[in-house]
């Protein structure tokens, strides 16, 4: 990565503020983005990111500061202008109409809603699939497609309107080692066209690898500004969290006995997506089994029998060497099998409840049954209050404390994994 | 625009914006007076009068207020769980059919009016069965079945009355045979009309009310209703418990059409219901689908209704000011409650 | 469109005979005093055929002064207690509906206020003991059905067909006349008979009738809006009913069976005036010998109807006038043939 | 059977069910509009009165037959305007706010009915659309009596034909089809989810408020109260029946009409003596259950339909 510092001023996020209630979630933001340059914007969930890059993006307006692209102030509250000036922004929920096919989803909003459409759409996304990397067919469905080839209709939608300034908002959470790398590539052919990314993320290594420049985010506030040769991912970490992180370490220990057996396990194909071939797999005390693939090759088939959700059509299920006859998610967890699902906005948790409802579900599902749900209300304060994404959010992923007697066998809202 | 929810909403907002919207539907009533050629300002004391202005007008909204006591927790049951139940008129006549069934003699027992109410959920309850199965397994949408359901249910009653269950003493009308005296619910006054079906939605709401939140039921309805997908991966029967819902809704639908025909009219008419079964999803989304809110939101409607009716008569203008006002009432009232929790920003 | 209710009803007492004349005469002789507050209570809109004619005959009253009428259009069954209650409440003295849908409510309304009179529609017989306070009608107007009919068999190749909402006992005894009537001059034609659920889907009867002339129908009873209009589009005849339609389809009705609610209404009123309103059953003032009903008059078909066919007519009206001829009553719904 | 064959091969037939379907056809565009644009709208019987009676009021005051239709349609389009006023950007419940409008339309058509017509007991008639003559169609043995159609039915499938082009052929229609699929899609692409669901709920209205006109104005010709007589629930029916495509919908709505034209002729043969006539009446309605039961499998419901869009929320 060559770093041009003289090259020109494509953006300028200028003391940015934004409240939700009593909530600052940007606290006098600055930024300034060159032309060519890739800036990483770094910070924990609920740091302030995704608000920001809405405010830049028109979906929120700022209640304090300004954005200015290529010199020139961009208009609060209008995606259009932020379109207009050059800013294509890819979501970390994509924004995809799946009844739509690829074409379909690219050319939304170019061109006059009044006009018959115009023609030469197809090349020009053709072209820019080819000169990007960006391996993707026109025509397919969008619902039909997997999640890495939605990032790149996404990355297209952006080019396909001639993007000076590219924003991804962590674009890799949902990509697979082999995914990201290409990713990665389509960003520097980009970057080498002269084009400005901003990047967020907190996968550190992914950071040491593309960006130029760190912006860290802490409680909504700059706290740092460094360049990436100059910094290490422990250095970030400890800006991120606001002090010295200890990783954990781990020990290597014997396994202990077979818990649960996947014997020559099938299940149907679904559409596309191919079911499990006789996949047989020993789950065993004290040992972590990972299972690696890129998605839409048999996870979900398998999470879903292992979690109770689906028998599958040929093989055995034995949990503690005897095979399962009746299998459902509540019997899954009250045989101690729990499940934090890859998606916990729409599978994890409900977002309209409150903290103790959604722990008393896992209360409920280790056998207490609805007698003892006024005993448990007690302890947890209600937060049903709290409507704003960020608020929302936050109380999705904090921790229900397991009380007294219950057995934590399910957690509902949790994220996955450690974030460094 | 966006909708930013208000995180403490003051008194004033909770209890002026339902204020503000009761006074802009009662400018539209005297702006339609006034077009009508009616005083506008006699207008709005006619219509207190009417609706609330003597013991006659009082217990004749309440009596109002009965079917839709029922039919608005009949929805607001099924739609907390995300069940859109449009088809309570049908289910109101199926509790009315039965009523009928037990009322006229097949059952002489005192045992008659319990065993017949149960009955009515009961058949209630199979009725939107079949929608709530077709959509669990085979998606089909449920919107579209009950919709269809009333209109299939309405013509199933017309053939009833006009043929098996036509009264042979009837001089000809389809009309049903009259319930015996022991299947009918008593008078809560002698003389007026209210009956003690009003009673029963009042326990019924309460037991709703109970229900919802106060038992694993009702935990699991709510949790189904917010999000299926969670509520599946926590290990809830999510099609159990939408079941149970529907057998539930469908149930309290029926008691309707039960009271209506037991408490009421002592028979069974083809136009038992002036669309109770569509007027319970207003009363049931004003009263935000709380059990015990429909008790309210249920004798606010019947008293608009009754009130602007009889002001109609009072101040000789068209009948139909009484559904225009109705209707107006409750865009505004909607608007209100959402006003109440939420404000306009910009950006 | 404005030409009201007015011409209707003058024509309707002209043909209606001196019965309906002296019917009519007999309260306006007492405008002296304070006109009786009147109140008319309906379940359907007053452009409904049946309820016009009350509605008409009401209006009348209050044009001529002897009552103070207001009404209450398009109420549900469910609310038609109440709505009584309410008027009964506000002072007034005569109550005109139907009560067909709401029998024993409304007759614990009449129990509920002696001093109101009430003149309901209703299937049922008045009872003195009961209800002192109500008097029954209904449309008896099987006569002018029943020659309806015979006009009707005289200008039908043999296929008949009759659009219906309800199948009521209102709606059945005029098309079981009407049949009878038909069958008078050629008992073997075939008739074909359709409800179509609805009092108020002209579309709907508009189709239903086209259906039949295309299985071969060559006149139409109509007894709903709409039929009249597929009868003149596809140039075949139609017979009328309750209210006379020949001047809206001069070349398609032939004639109608009309009914006149003044009799009924006027003795009503008498007996107010007279303090004498008792249980009684009002249902014969709308017999043809009370001037209740009539035959309206051939008008543009006076030329076109064979001279033996009026001739039989006017035979059968004589007799039934002179109380030699009873038409039947038949309240059963009819089947097509 | 033989008799249902009769009927089927009848050329009159095939009139009286492109005549049931017209109206039918233009409210299910209107309908489908609205639901591909993500709300549901059940303000549609209403909407569909008051079609009926501002039509038939305005051609009754003096408005020429085409004007009567504008009048209707921009009676229903201000009913749309309320609807997707309060659904939109208010997001309020679509149930509620369609059922407030179907009894807000009605009640006031009926009002303003009685108020311009206090003293008549028959309503007034106009001079309604008559069927086209085309020179060398309608001489035609079989297809032209079948084709005997006034231009308002003409209309009713070059709506529905618009209808599919707009949706599928034109920016417009990708907008509306991705507004109702997820709203996020259209406002990153810059565009309006506010102004594309209000406009499409407006425009899918003043249809309604025309399939509405064409009773008063072409199957009949006058206003009556009650005569739209749940029409416009069949076509909310028809849209899921047509799996949310337009010409699926027609089909349906033809299918639909033909099964009431058989119904009527039915009820005249021996099989109609013998069945209650209220079976004949349901059978659409039965039939359209059965058909959804057996297309659900492959229907592809708008993903944003019924769900209200809060910008930033995601």
């Amino acid at each position: 990565m060559t770093r041009e510092t003289e090259a020109e001023v494509v953006l300028r996020l200028d003391r940015i503020t934004k409240r939700f209630g009593a909530l600052t979630a940007n606290d006098a933001v600055s930024l300034t983005l060159r032309r060519g340059e890739v800036i990483a914007l770094l910070g924990e969930n609920g740091a302030g990111k995704t608000t920001l890059m809405n405010i830049l993006f028109g979906h929120y307006v700022a209640d304090a500061g300004g954005v200015e692209v290529f010199g020139a102030a961009l208009p609060a509250g209008n995606p259009k202008a932020a379109l207009a000036a050059g800013v294509g922004m890819v979501h970390q929920h994509f924004t995809l109409a799946g009844n739509l096919t690829v074409l379909e989803n690219i050319t939304l909003g170019t061109e006059s809603l009044w006009s018959r459409g115009t023609a030469g759409a197809r090349e020009k996304v053709e072209r820019l699939s080819r000169d990007f990397g960006l391996a993707v067919h026109p025509d397919a469905k969008v619902a039909r497609l997997s999640v890495g080839e939605r990032q790149r209709v996404e990355i297209l939608k952006a080019l396909y309107r001639d993007a000076r300034i590219l924003i991804l908002d962590e674009p890799t959470a949902v990509l697979t080692p082999q995914e990201a790398e290409a990713l990665f590539a389509t960003l520097r052919k980009a970057t080498a066209l002269g084009l400005s990314i901003l990047f967020i993320s907190h996968k550190l290594h992914e950071v040491m690898a593309i960006a130029d420049r760190c912006v860290v985010l802490r409680h909504g506030r700059v706290v740092g500004e460094v360049d990436t040769h100059a910094t290490n991912t422990a250095a970030l970490a400890a800006l991120m969290v606001g002090g010295e992180l200890s990783l954990p370490r781990a020990e290597a220990r014997a396994a202990g006995p077979v818990l649960m057996t996947l014997d020559a396990v099938s299940t149907p194909d679904r559409g596309a997506t191919p079911g499990l071939k006789a996949v047989t797999l020993d789950l065993r005390a004290g040992q972590i089994t990972g299972l690696a693939g890129v998605s839409g090759n048999g996870q979900t088939a398998l999470a879903e029998i292992v979690g109770g959700l689906a028998l599958p059509s040929a093989g055995r299920v034995m949990l503690q060497d005897t095979p399962i006859a009746r299998w459902s998610p509540g019997e899954a967890l009250a045989r101690g099998v729990a499940r934090v699902p890859e998606d916990r906005h729409h599978q994890g948790s409900i977002a309209d409840f409150d903290l103790t409802e959604n722990a008393v579900e896992l209360a409920r599902r280790a056998g207490l049954r609805g007698k003892d749900y006024q005993g448990l209300r007690r302890p947890v304060p209600r937060t049903r209050d709290a409507h704003s994404p960020s608020v929302r959010r936050e109380h999705a992923e904090a921790d229900p404390r397991p009380r007294d007697g219950v057995r934590p066998a399910y957690h509902s809202g949790k994220s996955a994994g450690p974030r460094t | 625009m966006r909708l930013e929810p208000i995180a403490n909403p003051s008194a004033v907002r909770r209890l002026g914006l339902p204020v503000l919207a009761l006074l802009a539907t009662l400018g539209v009533a005297m702006a339609l007076a006034t077009i009508a050629g009616a005083n506008p300002l006699a207008v709005l004391g006619q219509i207190a009068t009417g609706a609330l202005g003597s013991r006659l007008a009082i217990l004749e909204t309440l009596n109002r207020a009965t079917p839709l006591i029922f039919t608005g927790l009949a929805v607001a049951v099924a739609f907390r769980a995300k069940l859109w139940n449009i088809g309570a008129e049908a289910q109101l006549y199926a509790g009315a059919i039965v009523a009928v069934l037990l009322g006229t003699g097949a059952l002489g027992s005192p045992m008659v009016l319990p065993v017949s109410a149960l009955a009515a959920m009961l058949a209630g309850a199979m009725l939107l069965l079949g929608p709530v199965l077709l959509k669990t397994r085979l998606g089909v949408d449920e919107v579209v079945t009950t919709l269809l359901l009333n209109f299939i249910m309405l013509l199933f009653v017309s053939y009833l009355l006009e043929g098996p269950m036509k009264d042979p003493m009837g001089m000809g009308w389809p009309k049903s045979p009259a319930l015996t005296p022991e299947a009918r619910l008593p008078r809560i006054v002698e003389g007026l009309r209210l009956h003690w079906g009003f009673a029963l939605a009042i326990i019924a709401a309460v037991i709703v009310w109970v229900m919802q939140t106060r038992t694993a039921l009702g935990f699991e309805i709510r949790a189904v209703g917010q999000n299926p997908e969670a509520a599946r991966f926590a290990g809830m029967p999510v099609n159990a418990v939408l079941l149970k819902t529907a057998l539930l809704s469908g149930g309290l639908a029926a008691l309707a059409g039960w009271s209506e025909v037991a408490g009421l009219k002592g028979h069974l008419s083809q136009d038992l219901s002036p669309g109770f079964g569509y007027t319970g999803i207003i009363v049931a989304m004003l009263a935000l689908l709380h059990p015990l809110a429909v008790v309210v939101t249920a004798v606010f409607v019947a008293g608009i209704f009754v009130g602007s009716d009889a002001m109609s008569r009072a101040a000789d203008v068209p009948t139909y000011i009484a559904d225009m006002l109705l209707a107006t009432a409750l865009l505004f009232m909607v608007l209100a409650i959402l006003l109440t929790k939420v404000r306009v920003v910009r950006g | 469109m404005t030409q009201g209710h007015f011409t209707v009803s003058r024509r309707g007492l002209l043909i209606g005979g001196t019965a309906a004349g002296i019917a009519a005469n007999l309260p306006l002789q007492a405008f002296a005093q304070d006109p009786i507050k009147m109140a008319g209570i309906y379940t359907v809109p007053v452009e409904q055929q049946w309820v016009s004619r009350i509605h008409i005959a009401a209006e009348a009253l209050k044009a001529a002064g002897t009552v103070d009428y207001t009404y209450t259009e398009n109420v549900a069954n469910t609310d038609y207690p109440r709505v009584m209650r309410e008027y009964c409440e506000a002072g007034v003295k005569l109550i005109v509906g139907e009560i067909f849908g709401a029998e024993a409510e409304a007759r614990e309304v009449c129990a509920e206020y002696p001093d109101v009179a009430f003149l309901l529609g209703s299937s049922f017989m008045p009872d003195p003991d009961a209800h002192p306070n109500l008097a029954v009608f209904d449309n008896y107007i099987q006569d002018a059905a029943y020659l309806s009919g015979i006009v009707a068999g005289g200008m039908t190749q043999g296929n008949i067909g009759m659009v219906g909402g309800f199948p009521i006992p209102e709606v059945n005894r005029l098309m079981n006349a009407f049949m009878a009537g038909v069958r008078e001059v050629k008992p073997d034609t075939k008739f074909q008979v359709s409800f179509i659920g609805s009092w108020f889907d002209p579309p709907k009867a508009k189709e239903t009738a086209f259906a039949m002339i295309d299985g071969g129908a060559d006149l139409m009873y109509a007894e709903r809006f709409g039929v009249s209009d597929a009868a003149k589009e596809r140039g075949v005849l139609a017979i009328g009913n309750v209210i006379d339609t020949q001047p809206d389809y001069p070349d398609t009705v032939i004639t109608s069976a009309l009914w006149h609610f003044e009799p009924t209404l006027n003795k009503a009123v008498e007996m107010v005036l007279a303090g004498s309103f008792g249980a009684a059953n009002y249902g014969t003032y709308s017999y043809m010998i009370a001037g209740g009903c009539s035959l309206a008059p051939l008008g543009t078909f006076e030329d076109k109807v064979p001279s033996e066919i009026k001739a039989l007519v006017a035979e059968k009206e004589a007799a039934i006038r002179a109380g030699s001829f009873i038409v039947t009553i038949d309240d059963n719904e009819p089947k097509s043939s | 059977m033989s008799e249902v064959f009769d009927i089927l091969i009848s050329a009159s037939f095939w009139a009286a069910v492109l005549r049931i379907a017209s109206p039918l056809i233009l409210a299910t565009m209107g309908e489908l509009i609205c639901e591909r644009a993500g709300v549901l709208n059940l303000g549609i019987e209403g909407i569909m009165v008051i079609g009926a009676f501002t039509g038939w009021m305005a051609v009754y005051l003096g408005l020429p037959l085409w004007g009567g239709v504008a009048t209707a349609m921009a009676a229903g389009m201000l009913f749309g305007l309320l609807h997707s006023t309060l659904t939109v950007p208010f997001g309020l419940s679509q149930h509620v706010v369609g059922l407030g409008v179907t009894l807000l339309a009605t009640s006031t058509a009926y009002f303003t009915y009685r108020l311009m017509l206090p003293e008549v007991t028959s309503p007034p008639k106009i001079e309604p659309f008559q069927p086209l003559h085309i020179p060398g169609l309608s001489d035609l043995p079989w297809l032209g009596e079948a084709l005997s159609q006034t231009a308002l039915t003409w209309a009713a499938f070059a709506v529905a034909g618009l209808v599919a082009f707009t949706l599928y052929r034109t920016p417009l229609g990708l907008a509306v089809r991705a507004v109702g699929e997820n709203p996020a899609a259209v406002e990153a692409q810059g565009l309006s989810v506010t102004g594309l669901r209000m406009g499409a709920v407006i425009v899918g209205s003043g249809l309604m408020a025309v399939g509405g006109a064409f009773l008063t104005l072409s199957a009949f010709s006058s206003f009556f109260f009650e005569m739209v007589n749940g029409r416009g629930w069949i076509c909310v029916a028809l849209v899921v029946f047509g799996a949310w495509r337009p010409g699926k919908a027609v089909l349906g709505a033809i299918l639909f009409a033909a099964f009431d034209a058989l119904q009527i002729r039915l009820q005249q043969t021996d099989l109609g003596a013998v069945l209650p006539y209220q079976l004949f009446l349901a059978l659409p309605f039965i039939l359209s259950i059965l058909a959804l039961i057996l297309m659900s499998r492959r229907a592809e419901v708008p993903a944003a339909l019924m769900v209200p869009y809060n910008k930033g929320e995601r």
